[in-house]
């Protein structure tokens, strides 16, 4: 964080952060769905503890990165990954990998928030139950609290925990998957705009969130909104039309970018 | 682009031509509603004149006439170890006997013939079953016999000459004098429900047909729900999409149009040629209307799965669920109300499925329910197939009531699937 | 005694796994290292391992237990090597009453014998058949509990045993159809052995009066398969006529027009169409519409047949309807809400919306109803068996008499029959011929709902 | 197996319905299991074999035909007891909305119903008759609607060759060429027309029944049972003059009845239980004699001296062919 | 808020454009979905032939109010409109007033292009043929080509045009939606976020289009992007929890806005 005055290039083949601090890895990471690429050779290291926005125009891949990293793409039929991807140094496409422990370890919460249609307890308890995670009722209790403690929804729902949770507001909901995804202690938390649906109060709610849990967690977000990636970040990765095209300390990238279309996209002469 | 300009082209909107054009439209929008009305009016209006057909043919079904007497078996000599053994027609004789002082003895034939033939058994039955009516004096009801059933519903023209009806100018006498005696009631008839078939149709009852068409539709439902919602999660979810799968569907699709006879023939030789099952079983009736049923079921559910928003199993495999948990715990449990309202469907058709047990001898004469799926009994359709074809007048309104006794069981049983669906209903 | 190895079976299965899961969870505490997986599979897996192989071994075992023991009986049985099939089973059957205690008449002592050696041989079985499942049950549930350790991947194996059971039961929908195909063309060879395939397909006389037996009275037969075909395409052509636009119009009435509480009172009101015993729209069929139909016929100065296919037609047609608007709603409710909304913003009434936009856009749902109930008028039968003639004619006249394939297959079928006569083959070549048919329409079906399906 | 399985012809079918269930009662034993296939459906399962697997008794609405007796041989059935129950007229009816006092002759059926008539010059033409008055100028002036049993069951048979045959052979020309093309006769007095005016109305009597009284000028052809039942409402016509009743059924006078007959698998005395009784309850006067149950469905007795030997056979057991 | 209101009275009194030049105007707008209520009393006056921006964050009610102006809202049975709306002085509102005049006047594009799954020529026909705007084959034809040249589409389609609009890309689609809308020649052009779909050279071909249009239609777009406001409109609007906070000059606004919550929003502070 304290070096940035070096080259993108420079930057990725000596990262700025320490070698142990870097928790995920891409290198050339590329995708395929169907005939069409989406992604073209990204290389990208997500430094551990700190929170790294993913930005750039619509359908410029972001998602698609997003989605290597706890192989959810495994999900769609068309879709083929190429290059490596580490998660600590292990290679996470590696056939030997047991992805159900991989996605506990990636925790993942989508661009729409898509709660479970059980009870609030249940969606947040669901996750610890299948991992088996707790050894009786009051632990699982337990984390579910502290889980939706820890993303600001406690408040709201202690009162009716067995209601539905696709009956909250859409801002809940957002925060509910956040507690969903929390309650497994992933080690690292991937969001894809997990904003988008919500109003400035829940917004401010969910960045504070963010900010807090960046001290126990790997955070890496997608996001439509320079504001809020110039907010939240440390580390900016700007995407553009499959390619990388620049990343770095966020105070440099929405300062004093290299690359032209980053620029460009910051000041809004497109998108 | 910037060359070209847009001269803007003015619209009289409100010009008495627009107007007309648009009444025309509004007119052509009236008629195509009307239509639909015209639609659902007949199809509605269909369903309501077979139904109002069936319960005006049917709903004497639902009522028997019956003689009631007393009898004293204290004084009848009945030795307790032989109750069996009794010389019950003596004994039910006698009684009815006393209903008519002085009858004559030329008459006797035309009067018993007025009872159903199997008094004295059912009277021997109730005994046997309740012994302590050995000890006085107890009331008894037997059916009249159908001729006779059908004079009390008011079915015989008593101006038709005499050779032209069953029953006869004296067994009319005599039934004016049992009914002016009181004798004669209408209670509700739950023989129809509670008794088997019988040659008698004021005996005849459903019970045999009731029980054969549950254990077979139980059998069908174990057998096409679980393998029909196993065989679609594994086209949908797990198979490799190619033309083999392609295949699988279209011969899926391919097997509901199949006429049900061909279920029937299958089953005769697999189930009955191959396997050796015995005959006219509920088993192998619901095995034959499982393989009917299963086709149904797999469509359906293969569409409410995919109907399941891909974002719920994303949330599931996000959180680590491995594909089997996230199906069984997730997307299953949502499908759940469209795949019940399919097997409704299926066993609906299933339960109102003839020809196939027709080949299979499950509409053989059997006067005791079955105890199980293993013995032989008739389904409620082939019931009513056979109670069509018999000649006593009694069984046109017992065949009329058996569908509606058909049609009570489909609601019932759909009721029951749409209170479940609703409790698996969930809100998004 | 069968049932309560099943009991036992079951019982065995569920304690097996409460050990298992105790098990497991012992495992957990003591080691350190992260179990792979949860306590419940490694119970599952234990109880898989105990109820599985035995209750399979339990199936054949009872299948094919007679069939052994009578054939040791028999074995020993004097002078059963000179007894014919017949008498063989015979003397079986006296064996079994005997032994069950049903005397007829002084069993001789032969036959004593053979219940005595026979009631050994079964108590034999049985105890066999118990201690083998037992002894099935004690390895599968010592196998199923010693692999509980903290790496042995459970959920997989679970897993693994439900895919195996979810492959076979996909594999039923295959069976089905191969015994289907298989039986009809080993008869459908039979017949075409006997009547030239030429005259099957294209003969245009369908007059299967032929002898049953030799010394039978009947005509000559004719196998000619069109007129049946035709008639089939007839009956099937008026119950589309009635079942497509009724079930078009209805669902346009029911999705675009109607009030939710409108709707939900109606369209399961429509299901009961669908659900209705087709012996009972059979009777409908004759007693009321085809009378109907005739003075209809009268009025207008037509003879009208007493069978007129119009009257099966009509009456299989309003059977239909259900599955017709059932489907276009559910294709009228896809359509998104973009489209109607494009629609209406252009200034479009309902009716132009739903002519020009939506009844495009649904028609591949639309289609795909409309061929599956094409499909289901083609393979019905009770209807036409009881409404439609069984005298073949080539004619389109919507108030003749004309026969369908499944009339004829029934009527073959059913009644005096005989295996090994082209009359009654000819209804295996009938089913054939009708499972190839609707297997071409099927897979047009298919087509076309993939040409146009999600292009919006 | 510890029920008795009947099966056989569909006109048999209720008497045996009728003594399955007064033998149940009495005895207190499972009912017999009685289907009903038709009476050559039901020869076939019959003669399939001996043993658990296969029907001890059949019935049937004809005598057993070589061919059967045959297959019967060939399986190991050898031993049968054939049991004249009785007769069934086959009524031809006309619902009684129709007022003219029908009678027919059986040349005049014939000629109604047959799919071609001999054109006089020893050719034949197609059956040119399409209402009654076109045979005969004294009958009604109606199209001619026949509901009629369809080829595969007995009742066709029996009415082809009862009626047919009879009306078909006093035709011009006939007589000649039974001797000359016996084959030819036996198509030309079989076959049935399909031109519209004879509908082949399925198995189901009662349907035909109804159809009648929906349409007053049709005549329909079906077993006297389903006649007797709705004399209120149909009339049976005349047949050479003489009127369906029991007596001309009995007496042989009314031209279209047949014998009704149940064979027994003798082998099946001893081996399934109740066998015994059922057939005494069968042969019992109860149930055959004049006044018995089955009368009282429709069966015509037999004379009383004929009835005795059946009874005697039935219970002796005497082997068919013996 | 008492200072919100005056300050929106205030410039209802005082509009910015002569009274001549409003083609639209909104009194008092509310808008109630079931119970909930989206819009809360909403004044708002619509220039002719100028582009008015509708900003805000998400949720705030721009679709509903834009949905108003043709009474789209008409067909979601939960929603109830209140207050006074005109088109030219009349009231849209008003039971005499026949729905499908109005809409063919107010034409709309909505937010995701949704092309008739018909051929590229029937989607533009068929507004001008359902009301009976030309006379035969050859000026249909015209009308078509004519549209599809405003609309910037007709040298990518011009040879394809008997296929689907189903098959076009999405920036294609949507400018196809706008061709099929300008078909009618309506007076008011609706455009719920037209570029949300699309990626930076799409989005910068339909502002080009927008601008041009400018000489003939009344435009109103609805726009997450402040960088696309600020380009292509005249006027903005800023809504915020169903309430008009703001409404002016654009350069105004985005220069030197009255409200907090405009400046607030507008400098990413939060949305
Ligand atoms: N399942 C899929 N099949 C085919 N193409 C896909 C699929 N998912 C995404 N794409 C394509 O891949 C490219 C990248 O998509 P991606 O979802 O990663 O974009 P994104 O950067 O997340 O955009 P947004 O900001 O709109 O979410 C796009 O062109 C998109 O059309
Ligand atoms: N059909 C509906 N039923 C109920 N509530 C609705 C409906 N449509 C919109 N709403 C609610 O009305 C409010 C305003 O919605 P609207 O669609 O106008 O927002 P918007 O400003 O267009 O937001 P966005 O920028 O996300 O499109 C929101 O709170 C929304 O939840
Ligand atoms: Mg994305
Ligand atoms: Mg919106
Ligand atoms: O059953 P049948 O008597 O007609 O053979």
């Amino acid at each position: 964080m304290n070096v940035l005055t070096e080259v993108a290039v420079e930057k990725k083949l000596n990262p700025m952060t320490k070698e142990s601090n870097i928790k995920m890895r891409g290198k050339d990471v590329t995708v395929h769905y169907g005939e069409k690429q989406a992604l073209f050779a990204v290389n990208l290291d997500i430094p551990e503890r700190q929170v790294t926005a993913l930005i750039g125009p619509s359908g410029c891949g972001k998602s698609t990165f997003l989605r290597c990293l706890n192989r959810m793409n495994d999900t769609i039929d068309s879709a083929r990954v190429g290059g490596n991807i580490t998660l600590d140094g292990e290679d996470i496409y590696d056939p030997k990998i047991d992805v159900v422990e991989l996605r506990a370890r990636v925790g993942m919460v989508f661009q729409k928030p898509n709660p479970f249609p059980k009870s609030i307890y249940e969606n947040v308890a669901y996750g610890p139950r299948i991992h088996g995670l707790t050894r009786n009722k009051a632990e699982l209790d337990e984390v579910v609290e502290s889980s939706l403690k820890k993303a600001a929804l406690w408040s709201e729902v202690k009162d009716r925990l067995q209601e539905s949770g696709t009956g909250l507001s859409g801002g809940q909901q957002q925060r509910l998957c956040i507690a969903r995804a929390i309650a497994v202690s992933p080690e690292v938390i991937l969001m894809d705009e997990p904003c988008s649906a919500l109003d400035p109060i829940a917004t401010a709610k969910v960045e504070e969130l963010i900010d807090e849990l960046r001290a126990n967690y790997t955070i890496i977000i997608v996001t439509h909104s320079m504001q809020q990636a110039a907010r939240v970040s440390q580390r900016t990765a700007m995407f553009h039309l499959g390619y990388l095209v620049e990343e770095g300390a966020t105070d440099k990238m929405f300062t004093n970018p290299d690359d032209k279309r980053t620029q460009d996209y910051i000041t809004g002469r497109f998108g | 682009m910037t060359a070209v300009t847009f001269p803007a082209v003015v619209i009289n909107w409100g010009s008495d031509e627009m107007a007309a054009r648009r009444k025309r439209r509004y007119a052509a929008d009236r008629r195509l509603q009307i239509y639909g009305m015209i639609a659902i009016a007949f199809a509605l209006g269909f369903l309501a004149i077979l139904i109002g057909t069936l319960t005006f043919t049917g709903y004497r079904a639902f009522t028997q006439s019956v003689v009631t007497f007393e009898l004293d078996l204290s004084k009848a000599e009945i030795d307790r170890s032989d109750v069996m053994g009794a010389d019950w027609r003596g004994i039910v004789r006698g009684a009815l006997r006393e209903k008519v002082p002085e009858l004559p003895r030329s008459s006797e034939r035309a009067y018993f013939a007025m009872f159903t033939s199997s008094a004295q058994f059912l009277v021997r039955d109730q005994v046997i079953r309740n012994p302590a009516l050995l000890d006085g004096v107890a009331r008894f009801s037997v059916p009249l016999s159908d001729p006779l059933d059908q004079l009390a519903k008011g079915q015989v023209d008593r101006d038709t000459p005499e050779s032209q009806r069953r029953v006869t100018d004296r067994q009319i006498e005599f039934y004016e004098q049992l009914s002016a005696a009181g004798a004669i009631s209408k209670p509700f008839n739950w023989g129809l429900f509670f008794n088997s078939d019988s040659r008698f149709p004021e005996l005849a009852g459903l019970a045999g047909a009731i029980s054969g068409s549950f254990w077979a539709l139980l059998v069908c439902f174990l057998i096409s729900f679980p393998i029909g919602i196993a065989a679609a999660i594994y086209l949908e979810e797990f198979a490799p999409k190619n033309r083999f799968t392609d295949l699988i569907e279209i011969n899926i699709n391919n097997l509901a149009a199949v006429p049900s006879v061909v279920f029937g023939l299958l089953g005769l030789a697999v189930f009955l040629g191959w396997f050796g099952l015995p005959r006219s079983v509920p088993l192998v009736g619901g095995m034959v209307l499982a393989l009917m049923t299963l086709p149904t079921i797999i469509i359906v559910t293969r569409a409410s799965l995919t109907s399941v928003p891909s974002s719920i199993r994303e949330a599931a495999l996000g959180i680590g669920a491995s594909k089997t948990e996230a199906i069984f715990h997730h997307i299953l449990p949502l499908s759940m109300p469209t795949i019940m309202t399919g097997t409704i469907i299926g066993l609906a058709q299933a339960l109102g499925e003839t020809a196939p047990l027709l080949l299979i001898g499950m509409n053989a004469f059997i006067t005791s329910p079955p105890a199980g799926v293993l013995e032989a009994s008739t389904a409620l359709p082939t019931q009513i197939y056979i109670w069509a074809d018999s000649p006593e007048r009694g069984f046109v309104a017992r065949t009329s009531a058996a569908i509606l006794v058909l049609l009570g069981f489909l609601i019932l049983m759909n009721a029951i699937a749409i209170f479940l669906r609703q409790r698996f209903e969930r809100r998004w | 005694m069968a049932a309560y190895l099943f009991g036992f079976l079951a019982l065995a299965a569920i304690v097996v796994s409460l050990l298992g899961i105790s098990r497991a969870r012992r495992v957990r505490t003591s080691q350190a290292e992260k179990v792979h997986s949860r306590p419940i599979y490694h119970g599952l897996n234990a109880a898989i391992w105990t109820g599985v192989p035995a209750f399979v071994f339990l199936i054949l075992w009872l299948t094919g237990q007679n069939a052994i023991v009578d054939m040791i009986v028999m074995g020993s049985y004097p002078g059963a090597d000179a007894l014919s099939g017949a008498q063989r089973s015979l003397v079986l059957s006296e064996i079994r009453q005997v032994a069950n205690g049903n005397n007829f008449r002084e069993p001789s002592p032969q036959i004593l014998a053979a219940v005595a050696h026979l009631q050994s041989l079964e108590m034999l079985a049985r105890w066999a058949m118990v201690a083998l499942v037992a002894a099935l049950v004690t390895v599968g549930a010592f196998f199923g509990l010693k692999v509980i350790e903290s790496r042995y991947r459970a959920r997989h194996s679970v897993e693994r045993s439900i895919t195996i059971f979810m492959l076979f039961s996909s594999l039923v929908a295959i069976l089905t159809t191969l015994g289907i195909v298989g039986s009809l063309v080993y008869e459908a060879a039979q017949f075409f052995a006997r009547v030239p395939l030429t005259e099957f397909l294209f003969g245009l006389r369908w007059e299967p009066q032929i002898a049953l037996r030799a010394d039978q009275v009947a005509g000559q037969g004719a196998f000619g398969a069109i007129p049946v075909f035709f008639g089939t395409f007839v009956i099937s052509a008026l119950a589309m006529l009635v079942a497509v636009p009724t079930g078009i119009l209805s669902a346009i009435y029911l999705t675009e027009y109607s009030g939710a509480r409108f709707r939900a009172v109606v369209k399961p009101l429509l299901e009961i169409l669908a659900g209705i015993p087709t012996v009972v729209y059979g009777f409908f069929a004759v007693l009321t519409v085809a009378p109907a139909v005739r003075s209809l016929g009268l009025t207008i100065g037509v003879e009208a047949a007493p069978n007129s296919a119009l009257a099966a037609g009509a009456v299989m047609g309003v059977m239909l309807i259900p599955f017709i608007s059932s489907l276009s709603d559910d294709a009228f409710a896809a359509v998104p809400r973009a489209m109607r909304d494009g629609s209406y913003a252009l200034g479009s009434t309902k009716g132009e919306t739903i002519r020009k936009v939506l009844l495009p856009a649904a028609l591949p749902g639309i289609v795909g109803g409309v061929l599956l109930a094409l499909s289901r008028a083609i393979g019905e039968t009770m209807i036409v068996v009881m409404a439609a003639g069984l005298i073949a004619k080539m004619t389109l006249n919507p108030f003749d008499a004309v026969t369908t394939v499944t009339v004829q297959i029934v009527t073959l079928l059913i009644g005096d029959s005989e295996f090994d006569n082209p009359k009654t083959l000819a209804a295996f070549a009938l089913g054939l011929m009708l499972f190839i048919i609707t297997l071409g329409l099927n897979l047009i079906a298919l087509r076309t709902v993939r040409k146009y399906r999600e292009k919006y | 197996r510890d029920q008795i399985k009947i099966v056989g012809s569909s006109t048999v079918f209720p008497y045996s319905q009728a003594v399955a269930e007064e033998f149940a009662n009495k005895t207190g034993k499972p009912a017999p299991v009685v289907e009903s296939l038709g009476t050559g459906g039901g020869f076939k399962a019959f003669c399939g074999g001996v043993g658990p697997d296969h029907a001890d008794i059949t019935g049937a609405s004809r005598a057993i035909k070589e061919s059967e007796v045959k297959l019967c041989a060939d399986n190991g059935v050898t031993d049968i007891t054939e049991a004249l129950i009785g007769y069934d007229g086959l009524s031809i009816a006309v619902s009684r909305a129709n007022t003219t006092d029908w009678d027919l002759t059986e040349e005049q059926i014939f000629k109604a119903l047959a799919a071609e008539l001999p054109d006089g010059k020893g050719g034949f033409v197609a059956n040119p008759n399409k209402k009654w008055s076109d045979i005969d100028a004294s009958l009604p002036a109606t199209a001619i609607v026949a509901f009629g049993p369809p080829p595969t069951s007995g009742t066709r048979d029996a009415f082809v060759e009862l009626v047919m045959h009879d009306g078909c052979k006093d035709l011009p020309g006939m007589a000649d060429l039974k001797k000359a093309d016996e084959d030819k006769w036996t198509e030309v007095c079989s076959r049935m027309r399909q031109d519209g005016p004879f509908v082949e109305a399925g198995e189901n009597d009662n349907l035909i029944v109804q159809r009648l009284e929906s349409d007053p000028n049709s005549v329909g052809i079906f077993g006297y049972s389903f006649l007797y039942e709705n004399s209120d409402k149909l009339k049976g016509i005349k047949v050479n003059d003489v009127e369906p009743n029991f007596d001309t059924i009995a007496d042989g006078s009314y031209p279209v009845a047949r014998p009704l007959f149940f064979y027994v698998k003798n082998a099946h005395r001893d081996v399934i239980p109740g066998m015994k009784e059922f057939l005494e309850e069968y042969v019992s006067e109860a149930a055959l004699g004049p006044d018995g149950y089955l009368a009282e469905r429709g069966l015509t007795p037999l004379a009383d001296d004929k009835r005795a030997e059946v009874q005697k056979a039935v219970l002796e057991g005497k082997k068919f062919g013996s």
